[in-house]
């Protein structure tokens, strides 16, 4: 049997990992744009920071690859997919396959607008990038985006000494993770740890001679030397369009429960793929590490002829702002737009919490300052219990006792 | 193969599997440092010793960005290299249990392993709560002296 | 994917060293399991003229081929070592679930060696083998060491010796777990001498199927066979207890040590109605579809409180007709054997003849200590304990009544054995047939489970057909459905006058029977008569997935036999040996004793039905030849 | 659900012949520690205790799944193990009341009862009728009548 990978990030790698557990013969070759081995876009932050060095965001060595008998065709771009004939080509030559791996990933986006390809702006993507903003000296910095990524690359800078601010379009940091109330907790941390943070302020455009010099907003003109864009990311799905295969209406591949795509043969997993949300059911973009190497070890499972199904994405985000814990798990009111939520939320000097509920069921919790319980919660927003459920196990002393797990949960219900 | 069971009914919460762990691990007494932690519930007075239960298929492994968990061949525990950990805290919040616990001396996340198939907590527990034995073994006695033994002394009174 | 045959675990207790083999396929398909598998070991690694009770002999347990497996009743395991009661091959069959453990924990047999220099005992958990000291558990009787192991490793099963095969009592049996055992031919005693307590068995693991659909085909089909025979559904109800009334009616019984026929009181004692009375409920051998066993319960008189799975014809007759216990006291018997690891037919033969011996007068007061008779369960126990623990006269009676006998004077006449073994409860001079044959002929002395006409019919005892042959009795649908080769069938079945050739019926009898213990399933009157060869073969292929036929498997029960033969000549097995005792031509019960001449006659047609050489004993060199049993160094 | 597996205890002998098929006709293998069902010997007191999937209106098993592999159909009654979600932390096991819910160590998944697809074939090589599948009256009317006999014979 014949496995054919395209991309060598976390959804590739477990994919290539995961099919070893099945079988140790069968010839896998895996396929990269780039010429790395695999690295933790996780741990990229971290080493911006310098908190670990950039050598370590590395997970693999090529010697790796080869002793799990992985054949890597690196630095070799795959132009066509010929789903009929099962084969693709790259750099001349072709490759017949019995299965094949999408895991294409993700790329950050840089609007096309003025000065965006100004010396000066950059992205956080690979570790290249952290030599490149390195090698920049960067002095102030303008980070556009408040998602994780932003906030996260916001810390790891001003970690470095620079001067640090945060442009975010919509209303409060981190929208899409956090509700209003929560997120001005977030904002608060990020200010105490002097970073400027400018909500609802959309960028227009870059200004700068030989390189960047001031970012202009709807609102403000902010003096940088560097602009680093944490807008967002965009699957990267043009050789599978080009195949033939469906793109989803959120921009991903769209695949089945099983992670097949619409023709036999072809699976895909990982940033380039929209899969259903646990909690609604609906189609999303799940662009977490974790989501990635579940999609890539049941697309490896059904490739190897299992009829394993994908339970659905779940996002869960942690943040150490000033050494305060943040958590985001699920979705937050705006993810559950349309839906009646019932929302438990406590406050305390040091501790915020809010646990979202639609129709019974656990759907999002967000809580600044601990992270006791959570996993007892994001357990349960997987799992689909719902709020009675939790209550009738921890109000039953036989059933709590052997199902210790819920007992960290005790507090929100 | 052996691993760790608890008898919940026997456990009184006092503490020394964590501090005989702490020590043995992370060389300080104190129970934040054990690996074993217990849980309490303070409404039915309920204890209850939680540790890794080295799950086949661990959800740690899935969330961990480093890819530094990893099941043993051999022992079939779950173990980390835990000099690439940067911290990140995912797999506490992946695991269930939250059995996964942050070093403060390492600053990495750590887990039960057995250590090496001579569990200290076991060995010092006062009560007699935690056991090592094998899991197989742990359900038939279970099986034996729980549901069975019901039927029998009903069907005794018959 | 199949992972049959599995290994073979060896101990040598000298040295302490454990080490594992896988068995060789040939080796399978030659000998199957069970005792194949212990003929093989026995006759290779045992040293001729070996003290039975010293370092060379060797114990081996082997779990049948089909052990492990739902097909019905494929519990058995057998044992073997040299035997010290008989000198020749020791050999004992039991249920349970000893098998199941030993097979699932990856082993086809158990190859004990050596002697411990303290008393120890193993225990094995799937590819884990350890010796351990037995200290704490020596001279503990045996429900108390089964609860000792049982507490100390959990779910395993348990083969262990009580104070009898400590002591070395002669006719010690090895227990299996609680209420079963290896009984005859004192291989307890072997155990004892190698001062191995018990050998605790638990496996994880199990065996794959060669053909999953295909053994679920044979199991359902067996099962249905087996509840199809005659006398399926009075063995579900009354166990083996079914035999004791025809024998009592045919005055056949081991009466008074064989001085009555039968008792006056035998249809209280020894029938069906102990059932009634005491067997509260059924239970069952690992895949039985019989659970001919009973567990009993004696809720007044001066055994209240005994509780014990047993109620067969064997303690029954033993100590109901040989000794001429009444029923509680009976019960009482079997738990001080089961206790003390002693084999209940030769215990209850012991006795009778030690009762008889004291009526006589050849044992005194002085000798005993106390008085003796037929019937008084004190004296019997008290006897009883001193065999077990060698005291007094109980030292000289531990030896086996062949050699207590030659102790006495005069004393011979009265030890009623074949090769040293104790005769069990069927007195052949009341019913000759090829059951009461089979004794003579036994590869491990006097004893009644290793050839049975398949398709016996108790309701007769014809004697005008005496000695060579005996009635069918059934009508032609028996015939047609007998599982045996029809050249064969129409040799050994005579429709037309109705009768049972015995020579030829005996060899047939014997390599079923064989057969049995290699594939592990019991020889119940219900499977005997209804489950065949062809059956067998179809369960072996769809399990180990070997291509092996009907044919196939009864050659490679008569190459056991005759190894077995090989074995008993070469540790000395006399001409002559293949006789009863003398009283037996000498005394009539009900008018009867047996003519010497004619059983001779019958002997002589055995073996040529054998293709032994009468003169010598020995298989011929074509018999050998024919059954591929050249390899063996000699 | 509308059938279930009746056990009789009484009627039980301790053959083991259920865990031997079970373990068969689900695994191709013949171990009793693969089976579904489980027989609970107690030699002492001759009495055998079979243990099987009791699916219960509110499964522990259920709740204490943390990742949500074991669901209880609402409309067949019917509980299920996932093995694509199964984590393998043998939860299920501590936490089933009857220690039915099983480990396969082998494949890392829990493993339990499936009804055999609706023709259980330990029902099926059951020969003392201690296992029997039938509709929950019919059971229950069979213990009834049982006990009226009993009534019967000592009236």
């Amino acid at each position: 049997m014949r496995i054919l990978i395209i991309g060598n990030g976390a959804a590739g790698n477990q994919a290539a990992a995961s099919i070893r557990k099945y079988s140790p013969e069968c010839e896998i070759l895996m396929f990269a744009r780039e010429y790395y081995s695999e690295y933790s876009a996780c741990a990229l932050p971290d080493a911006l920071a310098g908190w670990i060095p950039i050598n370590k965001t590395y997970l693999k060595t090529l010697a790796d690859y080869e002793q799990q008998k992985i054949k890597t065709c690196f630095g070799q771009e795959v132009e066509n997919i010929d789903i009929n004939n099962q084969c693709l080509e790259a750099g001349d030559k072709k490759y017949g396959y019995d299965c094949l791996i999408i895991a294409t990933g993700s790329r950050p986006i840089i609007p096309p607008i003025n000065g965006s390809l100004l010396k000066g702006n950059f992205v956080l993507k690979t570790p290249r990038d952290i030599e490149l903003i390195m090698e920049h000296k960067p002095g102030r910095v303008v980070v556009v985006g408040a998602g994780n990524i932003g906030v996260e690359t916001a810390g790891a800078l001003r970690n470095r000494g620079c001067d640090v601010k945060i442009v975010e379009m919509q209303d409060w940091v981190m929208p899409l993770l956090y509700d209003l109330k929560s997120a001005n907790r977030i904002r608060s941390l990020l200010e105490k740890e002097n970073i400027g943070v400018f909500t609802g302020e959309r960028v227009i455009e870059v200004q700068g001679e030989q390189r960047v010099e001031r970012l202009r907003t709807d609102q403000q003109d902010l003096e940088c030397d560097t602009v680093i864009w944490a807008a967002g990311v965009k699957p990267n799905v043009e050789l599978a369009r080009q195949a033939g295969l469906k793109i989803g209406s959120l921009g991903g591949i769209e695949v089945d429960k099983y992670m097949r795509c619409t023709h036999p043969g072809v699976f895909a997993c990982g940033d380039c793929v929209q899969s259903l949300n646990v909690i609604t059911g609906k189609p999303s973009l799940s662009l977490l590490w974790s989501s990635a190497k579940r999609q890539a070890d049941l697309a490896a499972a059904n490739c190897m002829g299992q009829s394993y199904e994908y339970e659905g994405n779940c996002s869960v985000v942690i943040e150490e702002i000033m050494g305060i814990p943040c958590i985001a798990i699920g979705l937050n009111l705006q993810g559950l737009n349309g839906y009646e939520v019932e929302v438990i939320e406590q406050e305390s000097q040091d501790l915020y919490y809010r646990l979202l509920a639609v129709n019974d069921r656990i759907a999002g919790y967000q809580c600044i300052g601990s992270l006791d319980g959570a996993s007892s919660i994001f357990t349960m927003i997987k799992k689909g219990t719902s709020l009675s459920e939790a209550r009738r196990v921890l109000l039953n002393q036989g059933l709590i006792s052997t199902m210790a797990w819920y007992i960290d949960s005790r507090r929100y219900f | 193969m052996k691993r760790i069971a608890v008898n919940i009914e026997i456990c009184d919460g006092c503490g020394v599997c964590q501090l005989v762990c702490s020590a043995q691990k992370a060389g300080q007494w104190h129970p934040s440092f054990s690996r074993i932690i217990i849980k309490r519930d303070e409404e039915f007075g309920l204890n209850v010793p939680i540790f890794c239960m080295h799950c086949s298929n661990p959800p740690c492994e899935t969330f961990c960005v480093m890819n530094l968990i990893y099941k043993d061949h051999d022992s079939d525990l779950t173990l980390r290299h835990e000099d690439r950990c940067i911290g990140c805290r995912a797999c506490e919040i992946a695991c269930p249990f939250s059995a996964a616990i942050m070093d403060p001396i390492s600053e990495a996340v750590v887990n039960c392993d057995l250590c090496g198939g001579d569990p200290q907590c076991v060995k010092y527990c006062p009560a007699g709560a935690l056991a090592f034995i094998d899991i197989s073994e742990a359900a038939d006695k279970k099986r034996r002296q729980t549901a069975g033994l019901q039927i029998l002394e009903a069907s005794r009174k018959l | 994917m199949n992972d049959y045959p599995g290994k073979i675990l060896e101990v040598n207790l000298s040295t302490r060293s454990i080490s594992s083999r896988k068995v060789e396929p040939e080796l399978i398909k030659k000998y199957l399991g069970g005792i194949g598998l212990c003929a093989r070991i026995l006759y290779d690694e045992i040293p001729s003229g070996a003290d039975p009770l010293g370092e060379d002999n060797v114990l081996v347990f082997a779990a049948g081929t089909l052990v492990g497996t739902p097909f019905p009743t494929a519990s058995r395991t057998e044992a073997s070592a040299k035997s010290p009661l008989t000198g020749q091959f020791g050999t004992s069959n039991s249920g349970a679930f000893f098998g199941i453990q030993l097979k699932t924990a990856g082993y086809d047999a158990l190859v004990i060696k050596g002697k411990a220099a303290e008393p120890a005992y193993l225990v094995i958990n799937d590819d884990e083998a350890k010796i351990l000291n037995a200290g704490f558990l020596w001279g503990k009787e045996c429900w108390e060491t089964v609860d000792i192991l049982e507490q100390k490793h959990y779910g395993a099963e348990i083969a262990l010796i009580g104070p009898a095969g400590e002591n070395l009592v002669r006719f010690a049996s090895i227990e299996n777990g609680r209420y079963d055992g290896w009984g005859r031919t004192g291989l307890g005693a072997v155990m004892g001498s190698k001062n191995l307590k018990a050998v605790a068995v638990k496996g994880s693991r199990g065996r794959n199927i060669y053909d999953t659909a295909a053994m679920l085909e044979a199991v359902k089909k067996g099962q249905q066979l087996i509840k199809s025979a005659s006398s399926y559904m009075a063995f579900t109800e009354y166990g083996t207890l079914n035999a004791s009334i025809p024998y009592g009616k045919f005055k056949a019984t081991s009466a008074h040590n064989f001085t009555k026929g039968t008792l006056p009181d035998w249809k209280d004692i020894g029938g069906r109605p102990i059932v009634d009375k005491y067997g509260s409920r059924h239970v069952a051998c690992q895949s039985c579809i019989i659970a001919c066993g009973h567990w009993a319960e004696i809720k007044e008189g001066k055994y209240a409180g005994l509780r014990i799975k047993d109620l067969e014809i064997t303690p029954v007759m033993s100590f109901g007709a040989t000794v001429g216990l009444d029923t509680e006291a009976i019960i009482k018997a079997s738990e001080i054997c089961q206790r003390y690891g002693v084999d209940m037919v030769s215990a209850g033969g012991v006795l009778g003849f030690a009762i008889e011996l004291y009526k006589k007068g050849i044992l005194t007061d002085e000798d005993v200590g106390f008085e003796l008779d037929f019937g008084d369960d004190e004296a019997a126990f008290k006897l009883l304990h001193q065999v077990i623990n060698r005291e007094g006269i109980g030292n000289i009676l531990a030896e086996g009544t062949k050699r207590a006998a030659e102790q006495f004077e005069q004393a011979d006449r009265y030890a009623i054995h074949v090769k040293g073994m104790e005769i069990p409860f069927i007195d052949p001079r009341g019913r000759w047939s090829t059951w009461t044959l089979g004794m003579l002929t036994n590869i491990r002395g006097g004893d009644h489970l290793r050839c049975r006409n398949p398709v016996e019919n108790l309701r007769y005892n014809d004697k005008d057909e005496a000695y060579m042959k005996e009635r069918f009795g059934f009508k032609k649908p028996m015939y047609d459905r007998l599982d045996m080769p029809e050249e064969l069938k129409s040799k050994a079945i005579d429709l037309e006058n109705d009768t049972v050739d015995i020579p030829e019926m005996s060899k047939w009898a014997e390599d079923l029977i064989n057969l049995y213990n290699a594939v592990g399933i019991c020889i119940r009157p219900p499977v005997m008569e209804k489950v065949g060869p062809t059956i067998i073969a179809e369960a072996c292929r769809a399990f180990i997935g070997i291509d092996i036929n009907a044919a196939d498997l009864m050659e490679s029960s008569e190459r056991t036999w005759n190894l077995i033969k090989l074995f008993n000549l070469r540790e000395g097995e006399a001409v002559d040996a293949s006789k009863f005792p003398r009283r037996f031509y000498e005394e009539d019960i009900d008018g009867n004793r047996l003519d010497e001449a004619k059983i001779q006659a019958v002997l002589e047609k055995y073996y040529q039905a054998r293709g032994w050489d009468r003169k010598t004993g020995r298989p011929e060199a074509n018999t050998l030849d024919r059954l591929k049993l050249d390899d063996l160094d000699n | 659900m509308d059938k279930l597996i009746f056990i009789d205890y009484h009627k039980c002998v301790g053959c083991a012949t259920c865990e031997m098929v079970c373990s068969m006709v689900h695994e191709d293998i013949c171990s009793p520690a693969l089976s579904r069902i489980r027989v609970v010997r107690y030699p002492t007191e001759a009495f055998n205790v079979p243990i099987t999937c009791a699916f219960c209106e509110s499964p522990p098993c259920v709740s204490v799944c943390p990742s949500g592999a074991i669901t209880k159909n609402a409309d067949s009654g019917d509980v299920a193990i996932n093995p694509a979600l199964c984590i393998g932390c043998r939860q299920c096991v501590q936490a089933c009341p009857f220690g039915h819910a099983n480990f396969s160590l082998d494949r890392g998944t829990a493993f339990k009862c499936d009804l055999c697809g609706g023709s259980p074939q330990c029902v099926e090589f059951c020969w003392t009728e201690a296992l029997q599948y039938v509709p929950l009256d019919r059971a229950l009317g069979g213990k009834r009548d049982a006990a009226a006999r009993n009534i019967l014979k000592s009236g």
